[in-house]
C-alpha cells in the first residue's frame, strides 16, 4: 500500500530543554534522536525518503515548548512531535497541539492527567505515577515490611506535589499502611538546598519506610540530608527518582522506584541501545563522562521510532499538500492498537493517551539499579504481553 | 525529644541563617554603600561553590580550596564591576542591575556547560566528616566551621567598612562621585575594592554551601540569593551587623515554619515577615534611620 | 492693612537644636517682607514651617486668618503659598517649559490636567517673560547656570498664582544688574497686590526692596520693623551687619 | 500572512509589553515594582475563575479582575509610601512571592498542579487590549498630569512642596500598574489555556523590568521596542544552541552599554521635533 | 607662575560650555573670575581641577595637567570648592572634614587642624557628630571651605563662596583664607558680586559668553567702568 518516498524527505520534530535548569535531559535526548536518525537512515529511510529530525529547545519554559511547536508545525512542516518534556510545558503545548492538528508526545511528563485533558493530539509515552505507584507500593511493603510510613514531596513541582499529597496517602491507606504525617504533610520546594529541618521531622516521627515524591535532582538533597543526619529508613519513589545520580547519594539505603527503562536492563534491545548510544552521549563535551541514557532517552527514542513505524505503515506522502492528512495518518496509527514494541516491550496508547507498556521495580544496589520485579501497567491481562 | 528535635531545628536555623548572612553580607557591601543590587551575587555564590567542590574533589586540601575559590569569585566581581557597573554609573540605579542580571545568565549559562544540570555531589572524608552528638542533637565539624568563618568574616568586614579610610572613602563615592573626587578619593579603585569585597564573601559562601549541604547545581544562587536580599533588608543594609542579626533570624523562622508549619508557607511566612519589619522600620532593623538620609529643604 | 499670614509664638527643635524660640512675625498684604540673620538663625526654618516642611513644637501659623499648621505640604501650596529653594530644587528630568506647565497643574481639576489649555500655556509664556527665561525655554532645567535656575525657580513658585511669594535668597549667584532687575520685577508684582516674604544676605538689594524687615539670631526675633530703623539698631549691627556696614 | 509561529510570538510580545508598561507606570513615579507578577498572578487566576468557573464572559472578566489587581496595588501601594528605593523593590518582590506562594497552596484554583479549562482567546484580542493600554498610557504622557507623575520621581519633596499630592499620585500609579498588569495575566492564562504559580515568579517580574528598561523607561513606546527584543532575541540565537543563554546575557550587557538610557528616549522624539521646527 | 590656562575649550555634548579661556594665576595671589551668569566661570574651575573634559592646555607648577584627573591634581595641592558646595550630606560634619585630609598622611597633625577649625568656626563646632546635610546653607558653605583648607592646598579654587553666607561671615572666611595665604596659599576666586571680589583680589579676569573680555589689577577693574560697560554691550 505504501507508496515508494524515494528522494523525499519525512521531517519530524522534537522540543527538549537543553537550557536551563533540565539541560541534561535536553542534551542526552538530542544525542538519542541523532542516533536514531542515523540509524533509520542507514536502513534504507521511511519507504525510501530521508528521517529528518528538526531538534529545538525550549529551556523547559512553556512559552517557549509553545513557540517552538507551532515553529516546528507551520515553518519546518513537521509530521510530528516528539516533546515537550516537563508537565508545565505540556500543559500549555497539548491545547496548541489540538489547535493545530498535530501529534505531540511528551517523553517525560507523568503528571496525572495531562494527556487525559487533551484528546485526541496529545500523548505520553510515560505512564500516570498513579498507575506505577499502586504497584510499587504494596511490593515495597512487604519487602521492607512497612507499618507505618512517613511522605515527603516537592511542593512547587506539579508532578511530584500530586503524587505526594494525593496519590501516595490514598494508596498508603488502600494497604493498611499508617501515614505518619498525614495532618502535617512534609514538603520542601523545588530548588531548596536546606531540607534539614523536614529530615529531622521525619526523623523525630520514625517511620519503618519513607515515601520520597520529587523528581532525582530534588531528591539527592533529601538523601543527602537523611545520610547527615544518619537516618536509615528505606525508601520508594515515583518514576521521577530514576537517575543514575541518585545511586551516589546514599548508597547504603534501599531505595525504590518504578520505572520502564534503566540502563542496566537485561533485554537485548535495550543492550543495543545503552551499548549504543553511551558512548556517543559520554562524547559530547557538555555532558558529563560518566553519564548514562536516561528513562527519558529510551522514552523520546521510542517515540520517534514509533513515528518512523507509522509514516512507514499508515504510507505517509510526505507531500506538502497532503501534510494535514499525513498527520492525521500518524496520530490514528498511535491511537490505534499496533504492534510497536519499544525497548522495554510492547508499546500503545491507551484511550487516556499515555503509554501502556511494561514496568519494572528496581532498587539500588551498589551504585546500579536492580531489577526486582516486571509488572505492567495496565490492569488487562496480557496487556504488556511482548 | 520534643526539646531536643527543638534545638536540633534551631541549630538546622543556624546554619542556614550563617550561609544567608555572608551572601547578605555581600549584597550589603554594593548595595549598602553603593546603592546598586548585584543581582549576579546569587551566581558568584554559585561558582564559588563549584569551584571549591571541584578543588577539593581533585585532593585540595579545605583551608586552600575556600580561598582559592574565594579569590576566583573576586576576581569574576571585579569583572562585573569594571564591565558591568562602572560605565553604567551614572544611569538610574535599575540599569547596573540589569547589567547584573545579564552576568547571571551568562556565568549560570557557563556552569551548566561547564559542570552539568545535574546535582554534583561530594563526599565528605576524615575530620570534615566528624559530627557530635548530644543526646539526639548532632553537630557536624562543618557546621562549626560555617559558624567560625561567617562570624570571623562580618568582623572583619566590619572593621573594614566603619574603622578604615576605604570605609568613608566607599561612602563617599557612593553620595557624589565628583564630590568624592575633589577630595581626593578615587572612585574607581573603591568600587573595584568594594566589588571584590563583595565577591570573598559570596565565594566563601559558596564553599561553605558546598561543604555542608554537599550538593550543588548551577541553579543554587537564585533561592538562596533572593533571601540573602530579604536578609540584607531586614537587618538594614547599611548597616554591616544588620546582616549577622537577621541572618540567623530568618534562618530559624524559615526553619521552624517548616518543622511546625509546611514548608509550603514557608517563603510566605518569610516575606510576610520581611513586609512587616519594612512597615515598621523602612530602614531595616538596624539601618540608619531615614533621618540619616541627610536631606533638608 | 489685613496680614496675609500671622506666624504666632513658634519653637522648632532638632533634637537638642532648638532652631526657632518663640518667634512671632506678622506679613502685611501686598508687602514685601524681609527676613536677615546671621548663619544658622533660623530663616529657612521659618519657610519650613510655613510651607508644612516641617512639624513645630508649638505655635500657630494662619493664612488670611485660616491655621495651616499641620496641613500637608500639598494643600498649604494650593491654599496659596509658594516658595522657591536655598538649596535649588528643579525637575532634573524636566525643561524650563514644562516646569511652566507642571506649577500651574495642581490648583485645577483633574481633567483640565489632561486636556491641553491655552490659558495655562499663555501663563506660562508670560512667567517665561517676566522673569527673562524666554530664551532658554527648551533647555533642561539643571543644566543651566546658577543664577539662571534661580529665575525659573522663581517663575515656578509664581505660576501657581500664589498669594504670598516666599523666596530664599534669590540673588545668591546673580550680579548687580540682575539683582537691580528682579528688585524692580517684585517690586512691581507687589503693586499688583502680591505678599512677599523674602531672607536675602545682600543688604543692599534687601534696604532697597522691603517695607519691612524681621531680623533673626540664634533662633529668636532681635528686632523688626522699617529697614532704615533695622539699619541702626545696634543689637542688628552686632549680629549681623557688622561694623562697618 | 502570519505564521502561528509568528502570531503565537506576537502575542507573547504583547503580554511582554503589558507587563512592561505596568512596571512603567509604577516606575515613573520613581518607585521600582518587582513583584508585578504577582498582580498579573492575580489576574490570570481570578479571570480565568470567573471564565471557567463562574461562566462570565472574557471581556468583563477582565476588566473585574484588572479593577481587583488595582485594590491590592492600592495594598501594597500604601506601605510603599514609607519605603524608598531598593526598599521598595524588595517589599515588592515579597508581595510578588507571597501571591505566588499563595496561589501554590491555595487548592481551589489547583495549587501546585495548575488551573485550566479556559476558552482559547485570538490574536485580534490580545492585540486591542494591549493596543487599547499602550494608547492611554501614551496619551497619558502628552498631559500635565504625566508631568506630576515625572515630578515626584525627580524629587517627591520639593513637588510637595510645589502643590502636587504625591501621595495620591503615586497611589494612582501602582493602583494603574496593578491593573494592567492583572489585564497581561488575564490575557496569558486565556492565550496558554493553563496555569500554574511556577509562571510568576521573580523572573517573570524582572523580564518585565527588562523589557521596559532595555526599551527606554523614559516613555511607553520604548517598552514596545523593549518587548519585541525580548521575544526576538532568544529566537534568533537558536542556532547557537548550548551557549545562547550565555551569549543573550551578554548582549543584553552590550545593549545597556551602548543605550544606557535604554534604545529609545525622549530626545528621539524631541530630536523629531526639533526637526520640524527647524523646517 | 603657578597656574597658567590656554585656549581652553569645554562642550557640554552639543552645547558650548567656554569658547576659549586664557589667563594665568601667580604665586601667591588672590585672583578672581568676574562675569554674569553662564559667562562659564564654573565650568572653567570644574574642568581645570579635573572634572570636565577639556581641550586646550592648563599649565600647574610647571606641569601639563591631564583632564578629567581630579585625585591626582588633589594629591598635587590642587584643591575645589564647588558651586553649590559639594557637602556629603549623609555624613557628619566630623568624617566630612576628615575626607577634607583623605590624602594627608599626617593623620595626628589633621586631628589638631580639625580640632583648631572647629573653634574657629563654633558652628561647625556644635554640630560635629551631626549629619551635615541638616546644616543650614551657609553652615554648608563654611564647612565645605574648612574642608577644602583642611587638605593643605596649594591653590584653592572658591566658586561662589560667598553664596549664602551672612556678611560678618564672609569677612570671617576671608581672614582664614588670607591667614593661609601667609602660608603660602594661592587664591583663584569666582564670583558674581564683583564688588565684592575685586576688594580683596589683586587681579581679576571678566568672562563673558565664555571668553575672556578683559583683565587687569583688581584695584583697576572695580574703579573702572570697564565691567560695566563690556557687560552691557554683551547683554
Ligand atoms: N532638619 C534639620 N535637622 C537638624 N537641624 C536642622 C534642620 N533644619 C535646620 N536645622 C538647624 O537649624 C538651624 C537653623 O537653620 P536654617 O536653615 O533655618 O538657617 P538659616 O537662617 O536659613 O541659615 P542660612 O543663612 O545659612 O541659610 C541651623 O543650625 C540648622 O543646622
Ligand atoms: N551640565 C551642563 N549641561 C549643559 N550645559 C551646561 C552644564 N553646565 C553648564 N552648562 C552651560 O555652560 C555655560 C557656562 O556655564 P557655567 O555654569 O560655567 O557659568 P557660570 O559663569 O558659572 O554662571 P553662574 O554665575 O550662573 O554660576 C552655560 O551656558 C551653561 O548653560
Ligand atoms: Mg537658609
Ligand atoms: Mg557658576
Amino acid at each position: 500500500q505504501a507508496e515508494d518516498l524515494t528522494g523525499k524527505t519525512v521531517k519530524f520534530g522534537a522540543i527538549v530543554p537543553a537550557s536551563g535548569p533540565f539541560a541534561e535531559w535536553g542534551r542526552a535526548n538530542t544525542v538519542a534522536l541523532k542516533m536514531l536518525e542515523k540509524q533509520v537512515n542507514e536502513a534504507g529511510g521511511i519507504n525510501g525518503a530521508k528521517m529528518e529530525i528538526v531538534i529545538y529547545d525550549d529551556g523547559a519554559k512553556p512559552a517557549q515548548a509553545v513557540s517552538m511547536l507551532r515553529k516546528l508545525a507551520d515553518d519546518d512542516q513537521v509530521l510530528a512531535v516528539a516533546g515537550p518534556a516537563t508537565s508545565s510545558a505540556v500543559e500549555v503545548a497539548f491545547p496548541v497541539a489540538n489547535q493545530l492538528g498535530i501529534v505531540s508526545v511528551s517523553q517525560n511528563s507523568s503528571k496525572p492527567g495531562v494527556a487525559a485533558a487533551n484528546r485526541p493530539w496529545g500523548f505520553r509515552n510515560t505512564v500516570d505515577e498513579a498507575k506505577l505507584a499502586r504497584l510499587v507500593v504494596p511490593f515495597f511493603a512487604k519487602t521492607f515490611d512497612v507499618k507505618k510510613a512517613a511522605i515527603i514531596y516537592d511542593a512547587k513541582d506539579a508532578t511530584a506535589s500530586a503524587a505526594g499529597a494525593k496519590i501516595f496517602p490514598q494508596i498508603l491507606a488502600d494497604n493498611g499502611i499508617e501515614n505518619l504525617d498525614a495532618d502535617t504533610p512534609i514538603s520542601f520546594n523545588t530548588g531548596d538546598l536546606d531540607v534539614s529541618a523536614q529530615v529531622t521531622k521525619l526523623r523525630s516521627l520514625q517511620p519503618d519506610a519513607v515515601v520520597l515524591s520529587a523528581d532525582y535532582s530534588q531528591a539527592i538533597t533529601v538523601l543527602r540530608e537523611m545520610k547527615r543526619q544518619g537516618m536509615k529508613t528505606p525508601v520508594v519513589g515515583s518514576t521521577q527518582l530514576m537517575s543514575s545520580a541518585i545511586l551516589a547519594a546514599y548508597p547504603e539505603l534501599p531505595i525504590v522506584a518504578p520505572t520502564t527503562f534503566f540502563a542496566g536492563l537485561d533485554v537485548p534491545a535495550v543492550k543495543t541501545f545503552t551499548d549504543g548510544v553511551t558512548p556517543l552521549m559520554r562524547a559530547e563535551k557538555n555532558l558529563p563522562g560518566t553519564i548514562e541514557p536516561s528513562l527519558f532517552d529510551a522514552n523520546i527514542y521510542e517515540i520517534v521510532s514509533l513515528f518512523a513505524q507509522a509514516a512507514k505503515e499508515a504510507g505517509v506522502t510526505a507531500a506538502p499538500a497532503d501534510l494535514a492528512a499525513d498527520r492525521t495518518r500518524i496520530r490514528d496509527y498511535m491511537a490505534s492498537e499496533s504492534d510497536f514494541v519499544g525497548l522495554g516491550g510492547k508499546v500503545r496508547f491507551a484511550a487516556d493517551g499515555d503509554a501502556v507498556k511494561s514496568f519494572f521495580i528496581v532498587q539500588a544496589k551498589d551504585g546500579k539499579w536492580t531489577s526486582l520485579e516486571t509488572a505492567c501497567s495496565s490492569p488487562e491481562a496480557d496487556a504488556c504481553a511482548q | 525529644m520534643g526539646v531536643s528535635i527543638f534545638i536540633q531545628q534551631v541549630l538546622n536555623g543556624l546554619t542556614l541563617g550563617a550561609v544567608y548572612t555572608l551572601i547578605a553580607l555581600a549584597f550589603s557591601l554594593v548595595m549598602g554603600i553603593l546603592g546598586i543590587l548585584n543581582l549576579a551575587i546569587s551566581e558568584i555564590f554559585m561558582i564559588g561553590a563549584f569551584i571549591g567542590f571541584s578543588l577539593i574533589m581533585s585532593g585540595v586540601p579545605v583551608w586552600l580550596a575556600l580561598p582559592g575559590a574565594m579569590a576566583v569569585a573576586a576576581v569574576i566581581s571585579m569583572v562585573i564591576a569594571r564591565i558591568g557597573y562602572e560605565p553604567l554609573r551614572n544611569a538610574s540605579h535599575i540599569t547596573p542591575m540589569l547589567s547584573t542580571l545579564g552576568f547571571s545568565m551568562i556565568l549560570q549559562n557557563f556552569a551548566t556547560n561547564t559542570w552539568g544540570s545535574d546535582p554534583m555531589q561530594l563526599t565528605l572524608e576524615g575530620w570534615l566528616d566528624t559530627r557530635f552528638h548530644f543526646g539526639l542533637v548532632s553537630l557536624s565539624v562543618v557546621q562549626i566551621v560555617v559558624f567560625a568563618v561567617t562570624l570571623g568574616l562580618c568582623v572583619l568586614t566590619a572593621l573594614l567598612i566603619q574603622r578604615t579610610d576605604i570605609g568613608r572613602g566607599l561612602r563617599a563615592v557612593a553620595e557624589n562621585r565628583d564630590v568624592s573626587r575633589i577630595l581626593g578619593v578615587r572612585p574607581r579603585r573603591m568600587i573595584l575594592v568594594a566589588f571584590a569585597l563583595s565577591g570573598l564573601l559570596a565565594g566563601a559562601a559558596g564553599v561553605l554551601v558546598g561543604l555542608h549541604y554537599s550538593v550543588i547545581t548551577p541553579y543554587i544562587g537564585v533561592d538562596i540569593g533572593l533571601k540573602a536580599i530579604a536578609v540584607m533588608i531586614v537587618g538594614g543594609a547599611t548597616n554591616i551587623w544588620g546582616a549577622l542579626l537577621a541572618g540567623p533570624i530568618i534562618g530559624i523562622l524559615e526553619v521552624l515554619t517548616v518543622a511546625y508549619g509546611g514548608a509550603a508557607m514557608r517563603d510566605f511566612i518569610v516575606y510576610g515577615m520581611m513586609i512587616a519589619i519594612l512597615l515598621v522600620r523602612p530602614q531595616g532593623l538596624l539601618g540608619g534611620s531615614s533621618k540619616t538620609s541627610g536631606g533638608r529643604v | 492693612m489685613a496680614n496675609v499670614l500671622e506666624f504666632h509664638d513658634v519653637d522648632q527643635s532638632f533634637g537638642g537644636i532648638k532652631a526657632l524660640t518663640d518667634v512671632s512675625f506678622d506679613i502685611p498684604q501686598a508687602c514685601i517682607t524681609g527676613i536677615i540673620g546671621p548663619n544658622g538663625a533660623g530663616k529657612t526654618t521659618i519657610f519650613n514651617v510655613i510651607t508644612g516642611a516641617y512639624r513645630p513644637d508649638r505655635g500657630s501659623v494662619r493664612l488670611n486668618g485660616q491655621e495651616i499648621l499641620g496641613l500637608a505640604p500639598y494643600r498649604i501650596a494650593r491654599a496659596g503659598i509658594s516658595r522657591t529653594f536655598q538649596n535649588i530644587r528643579l525637575f532634573a528630568s524636566m525643561t524650563v517649559w514644562e516646569h511652566m506647565l507642571l506649577s500651574q497643574a495642581p490648583r485645577t481639576p483633574m481633567l483640565s490636567r489632561i486636556l491641553p489649555s491655552r490659558a495655562v500655556a499663555e501663563r506660562g509664556e508670560r512667567m517665561m517673560e517676566l522673569f527673562g527665561i524666554s530664551a532658554v525655554r527648551d533647555r533642561i532645567a539643571v543644566s543651566l547656570p546658577y543664577g539662571v535656575q534661580r529665575k525659573v525657580e522663581m517663575a515656578r513658585a509664581y505660576a501657581m498664582e500664589p498669594k504670598l511669594l516666599l523666596l530664599d535668597e534669590p540673588v545668591a549667584g546673580m550680579n548687580h544688574d540682575e539683582a537691580e532687575d528682579l528688585r524692580q520685577t517684585l517690586q512691581g508684582l507687589r503693586d499688583k497686590g502680591l505678599s512677599i516674604l523674602i531672607i536675602e544676605h545682600d543688604m543692599r538689594f534687601m534696604m532697597n526692596l522691603c517695607d519691612e524687615m524681621h531680623v533673626m539670631n540664634y533662633g529668636r526675633k532681635i528686632a523688626g520693623g522699617r529697614p532704615a530703623e533695622i539699619q541702626r539698631d545696634p543689637a542688628v549691627i552686632a549680629a549681623y551687619l557688622g561694623e562697618d556696614a | 500572512m502570519m505564521s502561528s509561529y509568528q502570531a503565537g510570538l506576537v502575542a507573547d510580545g504583547s503580554i511582554l509589553l503589558l507587563g512592561a508598561l505596568s512596571v512603567y507606570v509604577i516606575l515613573s513615579t520613581g518607585q521600582l515594582s518587582l513583584g508585578n507578577a504577582g498582580f498579573m498572578a492575580i489576574g490570570a487566576y481570578l479571570s480565568s475563575w470567573l471564565t471557567v468557573s463562574a461562566g462570565m464572559p472574557l471581556t468583563p472578566a477582565i476588566v473585574v479582575s484588572a479593577a481587583v489587581s488595582a485594590v491590592f496595588g492600592l495594598i501594597i501601594g500604601f506601605p510603599a509610601l514609607r519605603l524608598k528605593g531598593l526598599y521598595l523593590a524588595m517589599a515588592t518582590l515579597g508581595f510578588g512571592e507571597m501571591v505566588r506562594t499563595f496561589f501554590l497552596n491555595f487548592e481551589p484554583t489547583g495549587g501546585a498542579g495548575g488551573f485550566s479549562g479556559m476558552e482559547h482567546v485570538p490574536l485580534w484580542y490580545i492585540l486591542g487590549w494591549t493596543a487599547f493600554v499602550l494608547a492611554c498610557v501614551m496619551i497619558c504622557e502628552r498631559t500635565r498630569w504625566w508631568l506630576e507623575i515625572r515630578a515626584v520621581n525627580d524629587d517627591e519633596l520639593a513637588a510637595g512642596l510645589v502643590g502636587m499630592n504625591t501621595t495620591v499620585t503615586k497611589l494612582m500609579a501602582f493602583m494603574t500598574g496593578a491593573a494592567i498588569a492583572a489585564v497581561a495575566g488575564a490575557l496569558l492564562a486565556h492565550q496558554n489555556l493553563y496555569i500554574e504559580p511556577g509562571n510568576f515568579g521573580f523572573d517573570r517580574s524582572t523580564e518585565f523590568v527588562l523589557a521596559m528598561i532595555l526599551g527606554g523607561s523614559s516613555l511607553a513606546a520604548g517598552s514596545i521596542v523593549g518587548a519585541a527584543l525580548l521575544i526576538m532575541l532568544p529566537e534568533l540565537l537558536r542556532d547557537f544552541v548550548d551557549w545562547r543563554i550565555a551569549i543573550f546575557g551578554a548582549l543584553l550587557v552590550a545593549v545597556l552599554l551602548v543605550r544606557r538610557q535604554g534604545i529609545l528616549d525622549r530626545n528621539v522624539f524631541g530630536l523629531a521635533k526639533f526637526w520640524r521646527r527647524a523646517n | 607662575m603657578i597656574l597658567s590656562v590656554h585656549d581652553l575649550k569645554v562642550n557640554y555634548g552639543a552645547i558650548p560650555g567656554i569658547r576659549k579661556i586664557d589667563f594665568d594665576v601667580n604665586e601667591g595671589e588672590i585672583v578672581a573670575l568676574i562675569g554674569a551668569n553662564g559667562a562659564g566661570k564654573s565650568t572653567t574651575m570644574r574642568a581645570i581641577t579635573g572634572l570636565l573634559p577639556f581641550q586646550g592646555r592648563v599649565v600647574y607648577r610647571g606641569r601639563d595637567l591631564a583632564p578629567m584627573h581630579a585625585e591626582r591634581n588633589l594629591a598635587n595641592g590642587l584643591a575645589l570648592v564647588p558651586e553649590g558646595r559639594g557637602i556629603l550630606t549623609r555624613m557628619t560634619v566630623e568624617e566630612n572634614l576628615r575626607m577634607g585630609g583623605y590624602l594627608r598622611r599626617d593623620k595626628a597633625q589633621l586631628e589638631t587642624e580639625i580640632v583648631a577649625t572647629y573653634e574657629r568656626f563654633a558652628i561647625l563646632g556644635e554640630r560635629r557628630s551631626g549629619i551635615a546635610g541638616f546644616l543650614s546653607g551657609g553652615e554648608q558653605q563654611i564647612l565645605a571651605i574648612a574642608r577644602a583648607l583642611l587638605a593643605r592646598p596649594k591653590l584653592l579654587l572658591l566658586d561662589e563662596p560667598s553664596l549664602g553666607l551672612a556678611p560678618m561671615m564672609t569677612a570671617q572666611i576671608f581672614d582664614f583664607i588670607s591667614e593661609f595665604r601667609k602660608q603660602g596659599l594661592t587664591v583663584l576666586l569666582a564670583e558674581q558680586k564683583s564688588k565684592h571680589s575685586l576688594a580683596i583680589a589683586d587681579r581679576a579676569f571678566l568672562f563673558s559668553m565664555g571668553e575672556v573680555v578683559a583683565s587687569g589689577a583688581a584695584r583697576d577693574l572695580a574703579e573702572g567702568s570697564l565691567i560695566r560697560n563690556t557687560m552691557m554691550a554683551l547683554v
